[in-house]
């Protein structure tokens, strides 16, 4: 009798503890103090998705150095992030952490599709702004309306296929396609794209698509064996870095030589190509992709000015991270815009006011403003019913270990200055 | 026709690691009752440690390939003294769940030590292939093939023909029986650990160059080495090597030849099998029913 | 004849249940002994005692070595060669396979010796233990047991479920091996006459303690041990 | 009255959940709510594996199960969300029965693995039907509203619920437990081959428990859909059935009291504790403690000393202190060497 008792009332004890440790007592605007901004966000430090754990390690080593030149208005910015292991169940309960008992001001660049999802309601209920989600699903652009506390930042996936597909009817007019796509919102918002891009004249190029799940537990060894059977004399490849570097070596294995390869732009980085060749695969030469920021890995970009400030600052600020990994300048970069957001929201900052500023960006070279870390020429811009920030990429070619950018900027999402 | 051998080729050296993690899993399960868990997770971290003797994956040495051997046989007797012997009086429940623990403190330590990113693994093998008859044969898989096939055989002799391993089979079957023969039991479960591990290392540094270095490489290879080790009989050796071949080929032709199989139901297939399976021989295909006498 | 082995005040216990109530015995070098008893008397126990399978207290000597604390393998290795209740054969291993695991502890086993006592064992190597009759397999575990050239043989109970003319044959042997290679043996045993004939000593345990002690002749004429153990 | 369960301790229980949404903060409750839900997959789990002996590494998956069935009823047939949560128990329950039948052939270790497979085939069946199921996409719920009259935040009201339907099965737990089917389960875990030989199917009970287990999961899966108000394949993977099985163990299997550790422990070590510990820890020696897997090694090693220290969990602990002989969960291996070839 006694021992459930003592059992009960010690168990109660352990919740008491845990319960005493409430948040501080929100200021007039939650998270924001005479001296500091808290800002929050979610990522996968462990799990699957923990390849891109570099980002917010770039996005604090920003902060520190925008602190360090005396902060936004006076005020420093307090950045911290915690891991969901890619699970939205985790991002759920670690969010509703940030709002409830950290009153963060603002959740910035919570990476996921479906972590962001999942907490996109309940952020929007409480108003509190979903600034820059790390993920390019169109429907954090597109549905801006339904979702005014949310805005992405990257150029989504399907104004990325859109891109691919005109650049096939431009140069490619008669090849025969073959599309390697991963069966989750990923890869449809990719190949949703690409067909839009290809217009209704060329759908018939696509001779096959074979879709590939994430969760398989072997090599899409099935479906390249498939595209090459099918004669597609050009290889497209919409999924993310493992499958696709999986998909060159097994071309090159099952002696498949397709004359022009195009690979999304997460997973057409330099490391994860490089990984592809020295794995014996002979046909990532030549590949044909998108960037929009400046690259790291690649010599050709050191003499600018924005590469040279990037090196400095995770030199000084992040010396332990590996400067040469994209993903670390993908989070100076987006650091770089919250910045600019938060100081022209004005010293009395609100969370409204900083959302009406992210919903009237522009930042060019005309206005000398432009994203230092972005390649020269990409305009950061949202406007009324246009609200998808970075839409300008340019066409980039894998040469000698090297992407080379193709040509002029090209707009993704329709008329664009 | 063509892609029948392909795909026979790939099966058999999908199967190959199969079977060699299956084959590990039963060296400790008949040795100590314990399914180990962690057997995923060991041969991943031998790998990274592999990895990082090659000069963070410049080029495949063999002499890192057999140190490495060596560190996962120590290394798995260790864990065995550290971790599992404590508690060796304790219930199945607390053995299953020491070994899920050390699976998730690899997993951990593996991302920290050596970052979760994707790492390049050199393989021991040209990526080219030859061409038999217009048939593609990779020259990766036949070498996994070889390679794993001649630990497994070296293993084999080792147990026929050595006093110890005739010693380590006396402890599994009888470990009461064998301590009377002066066997030190306890050090036989330490080498069942170290030889697990060791086979471990070997399949994780065969399977490495495809599903490329990351923390969670094996995960997704241990599920099916699980249904090979019990597609074969938990208790027989042979039976794991079996059902691990026969499962990769299986999975591969299932994957080529039959279209609703498209890849998120490979996995449920194989689980499906494995059930089937079970239902008409609990024991595997070659594990024997024991009777208990009480 | 200096005590080959001694056991002074010895108790066992099985969790909570207390097996043996301190028990003495001797066993001198080249010496068969006998230990009787009904069943649960201890009998069983007091062999595990010696080879360290049961939590045990109390003193007990091999040749000078104190075996008090040794784990089982530590007193196998220090000679001593206990053939288990139930002969602990490996029936999945081949016959010949059981003998070289008799020989573990030993550098070269001496086959030859032993093929003299057991010459059928030879034609029978490759057959599975398992599939061997009751009394091949006692002769199987004796002459694994003698591959250890141990200094004390521990039998228990070597003629369960063994034909009468089955168990005088095993006795015979082990007689044999006592008399020609000085083989000292302690055997625990219900069927009492068979090894009063071969035992020189005798003890007689009843719950734990030793009842009656003395040489085989005294244990025969002494009417309590007849009418209990006896028959007659 | 016995039946329930110690009165006194389920009185103490019951006015400590009252008072908690008073006492702590808005967020606190929220969490408390998960400890509920907890409290209810683990007792259904400790059911199976703790009364028993029969480890399953799937239950995540029952969860799923009702998870999914509140979500497609309430976002696509409109269904009250309240109503869903026992549908969601029952589908579980069924399905838990069906999966139970077969397992009854397996034993031990072989289980563990058998059940090993059910999530990975639950995710794999999740993405292979997208239209009806979501997909990887996943579906998102709407966030529960306070209703008959009550007019507090959504997550007080969750707390409520979770709670309401907490404190309804655990005596409903203890009414299994302690009655006549509870000492044929307790057999079966002690020895199947003493159960069958008095006549106890241990097949019957092995797959009943699976189907109460499932059941429970299933109620606790759909309040965790309620709560989380999104569900995709990720949100229930292995570790989920992993995590409740570690509830068991650190509870004490084989105490339904216990397991109300178990559920603080499941809901507070990732967000919390793990963390907080990870500070401590980089305090004394200096470690980043954003690197990345360093929340897995904390969890994992505080896993493994739970497992050394207290085998039979905090309920041991509790007894421990008592001098109660009873050990909750019977070494399998009887003293002595273990005997060789015990089961299949």
């Amino acid at each position: 009798m006694r021992k459930t008792f003592l059992l009960v009332v010690a168990a109660l004890a352990v919740a008491a503890a845990v319960g005493a440790t409430a948040g501080a007592r929100p200021a007039a605007t939650p998270g924001v103090t005479a001296k500091s901004i808290l800002l929050e966000g979610t990522y996968p430090l462990s799990g699957p998705a923990s390849g891109y754990a570099p980002i917010p390690v770039g996005m604090g080593a920003y902060f520190s150095y925008a602190n360090a030149k005396g902060g936004v208005n006076g005020r420093k910015i307090n950045w911290k992030y915690e891991d969901d292991g890619y699970n939205p169940a985790n991002t759920v309960q670690i969010t509703h952490k940030f709002v409830e008992q950290d009153h963060a001001f603002a959740i910035v660049g919570g990476l996921g599709t479906e972590p962001q999802l999942a907490v996109r309601q309940y952020l929007n209920d409480n108003k509190v702004p979903q600034l820059f989600v790390a993920t390019g699903a169109t429907t954090f652009d597109r549905d801006y309306a339904q979702y005014p506390w949310t805005i992405g930042w990257q150029p989504d996936y399907e104004a990325e296929g859109a891109i691919y597909g005109k650049y096939v009817v431009a140069n490619l007019p008669n090849a025969k396609i073959g599309v390697l796509y991963q069966n989750d919102d990923y890869g449809h918002d990719y190949l949703r794209g690409f067909k839009a891009g290809l217009r209704a004249a060329h759908q018939s190029q696509i001779v096959t698509a074979q879709a590939y799940d994430l969760s398989a537990t072997t090599p899409p060894a099935v479906q390249m064996a498939k595209i090459k059977a099918s004669g597609a004399d050009t290889l497209v490849l919409f999924a993310t870095p493992t499958p696709t570097i999986q998909a060159y070596v097994i071309g090159t294995k099952l002696g498949y030589k397709p004359a022009n390869v195009i690979t999304n732009s997460v997973s057409a980085t330099d490391p994860f190509l490089t990984i592809a060749e020295k794995s014996g695969s002979n046909i990532v030469e030549g590949t044909i992709s998108v960037g929009y920021l400046l690259d790291p890995s690649n010599p050709i970009y050191n003499k600018q000015p924005g590469m040279k400030l990037y090196r400095q600052i995770m030199a000084k600020y992040a010396p332990k991270a590996n400067a040469n990994d994209p993903l670390n300048l993908y989070g100076v970069a987006k650091a770089w815009n919250v910045v600019q957001v938060l100081k022209a929201a004005g010293p009395n900052l609100t969370r409204a006011g900083l959302m009406a500023v992210a919903r009237k960006m522009n930042y060019s070279p005309g206005d000398k403003n432009a994203n230092p870390f972005a390649l020269p020429g990409v305009v950061t811009f949202t406007h009324n019913n246009f609200q998808y920030p970075i839409s300008q990429v340019t066409l980039v070619k894998y040469v000698n270990h090297v992407f080379q950018p193709q040509g002029k900027l090209l707009a993704g999402r329709g008329a664009l200055r | 026709m063509q892609t029948f051998f392909q795909t026979l080729t790939t099966g058999l050296a999908d199967g190959s690691i199969y079977g060699s993690l299956a084959l590990a899993l039963v060296l400790i399960y008949k040795a100590t009752e314990v399914i180990n868990f962690a057997q995923g997770e060991m041969a991943m971290f031998t790998t990274y440690i592999a990895w990082a003797l090659m000069g963070h994956g410049s080029s495949f040495e063999w002499w890192a390939f057999f140190a490495t051997l060596g560190i996962a046989f120590v290394g798995g007797a260790a864990l065995q003294q550290t971790v599992i012997r404590p508690l060796e009086r304790a219930s199945v429940l607390t053995a299953v769940m020491a070994t899920i623990a050390l699976l998730v403190i690899l997993n951990g330590l593996a991302a920290w030590i050596w970052s979760p990113q994707l790492q390049f693994f050199p393989s021991p093998f040209p990526t080219s292939s030859w061409v038999i008859g217009g048939v593609h044969i990779s020259k990766q898989d036949v070498g996994t093939f070889g390679v794993v096939m001649a630990c497994v055989l070296v293993l084999w002799l080792f147990f026929r023909f050595t006093k110890l391993g005739l010693a380590m089979r006396a402890g599994a079957l009888n470990p009461s029986a064998a301590r009377l023969m002066g066997v030190r039991a306890s050090w036989l479960l330490a080498l069942g650990w170290g030889f697990a591990a060791a086979l471990g290392a070997v399949s994780g540094m065969m399977v490495a160059p495809t599903v490329f270095l990351t923390p969670n490489m094996m995960q997704a290879v241990l599920i099916y080495a699980f249904a090979a080790a019990i597609l074969g009989g938990l208790e027989s050796p042979v039976g794991a090597i079996a059902g691990g071949l026969s499962l990769g080929v299986l999975l591969n032709m299932l994957g080529q030849y039959v279209h609703p199989v498209t890849s998120e139901l490979q996995l449920p297939v194989a689980l499906a099998i494995l059930l089937v399976v079970l239902l008409i021989k609990p024991a595997g295909l070659f594990g024997r029913v024991v009777v208990k006498r009480v | 004849m200096p005590a080959l082995l001694e056991l002074s005040d010895v108790t066992a216990r099985y969790g909570q249940v207390v097996a043996l109530h301190g028990v003495s015995l001797t066993v001198a070098d080249g010496e068969i002994v006998a230990l009787l008893g009904a069943n649960g008397a201890g009998k069983t126990t007091t062999l595990r005692a010696v080879s360290g399978t049961v939590r045990r207290t109390g003193d007990i000597v091999l040749g000078g070595k104190r075996l008090g604390r040794a784990t089982p393998e530590a007193v196998a290795r220090s000679g001593v060669a206990h053939v288990p209740e139930g002969r602990g054969i490996f029936a999945e291993l081949t016959v010949w396979e059981n003998m070289r695991m008799g020989g573990y502890t030993v550098r070269r086993p001496d086959f030859a010796t032993v093929l003299g006592y057991f010459p059928w064992l030879q034609e029978r190597r490759n057959q599975q233990a398992g599939t061997l009759s009751g009394g091949e397999q006692q002769m199987l575990a004796l002459a694994r047991a003698f591959l250890s050239r141990p200094r004390l043989l521990m039998l228990d109970e070597p003629s369960l479920g063994l034909a009468p003319i089955i168990t005088r044959e095993v006795f015979r042997v082990v007689t044999e091996l006592n008399q020609k290679e000085g083989l000292a043996v302690l055997v625990v045993e219900q069927n009492a006459a068979v090894a009063l004939a071969a035992a020189q000593r005798g003890y007689v345990l009843e719950t734990g303690r030793v009842a009656v002690s003395g040489s085989a002749g005294e244990l025969k004429s002494d009417d309590a041990v007849r009418t209990a153990y006896l028959g007659y | 009255m016995k039946r329930l369960g110690n009165p006194v301790a389920l009185g103490v229980l019951v006015v400590a959940v009252i008072a908690a949404p008073f006492l702590f903060s808005n967020y606190r409750t929220y969490q408390l709510a998960f400890v509920g839900l907890y409290l209810v997959a683990l007792l259904g789990l400790d059911i199976l594996t703790g009364f028993t002996g029969q480890i399953s590494l799937g239950h995540g998956a029952f969860m799923g199960i009702g998870a999914y069935t509140t979500t497609i009823l309430v976002v696509d047939h409109g269904v009250r969300d309240l109503w869903t949560i026992p549908l969601g128990g029952l589908i579980a329950g069924v399905i838990g029965l069906a999966f139970g039948i077969p397992a009854t052939r397996f034993a031990g270790p072989y289980l563990a693995l058998a059940t090993f497979a059910i999530p990975l085939a639950f995710i794999g069946l999740l993405k292979r039907f997208p239209h009806f199921t979501g997909g990887n996409v996943g579906k998102n719920l709407p966030q529960l509203k306070a209703e008959f009259g009550w007019h507090t935040s959504p997550s007080i009201w969750f707390y409520v619920v979770c709670w309401t339907v907490a404190l309804v099965m655990l005596p409903l737990a203890f009414f299994i437990v302690r009655g006549r089917f509870g000492r044929a389960m307790r057999s079966v875990r002690d020895s199947e081959i003493a159960a069958t030989a008095n006549g106890i199917s241990t097949a019957g009970v092995k797959t009943l428990a699976f189907g109460i287990s499932a059941f429970y999961c299933g109620v606790a899966g759909s309040l965790y859909g309620i709560g989380i108000t999104y569900v995709n394949p990720d949100t229930f993977p292995i570790d989920l059935s992993i995590l409740l099985l570690v509830g068991i163990v650190l509870g004490g299997a084989g105490s339904l009291y216990g397991m109300l550790f178990g559920a603080l422990f499941v809901e507070f070590i990732r967000i919390s504790w793990g963390p907080a510990l990870l500070n401590l820890f980089s305090k004394v020696h200096h470690i980043d403690t954003h690197a990345p897997g360093s929340g897995l090694v904390v969890y994992g090693v505080v896993l493994l000393l739970v497992l050394y220290a207290a085998p039979s969990g905090a309920a041991g602990l509790a007894r421990f202190s008592f001098g109660s002989k009873t050990r909750i969960i019977r070494p399998r291996h009887p003293p002595g060497p273990p005997a060789k070839g015990e089961n299949a």
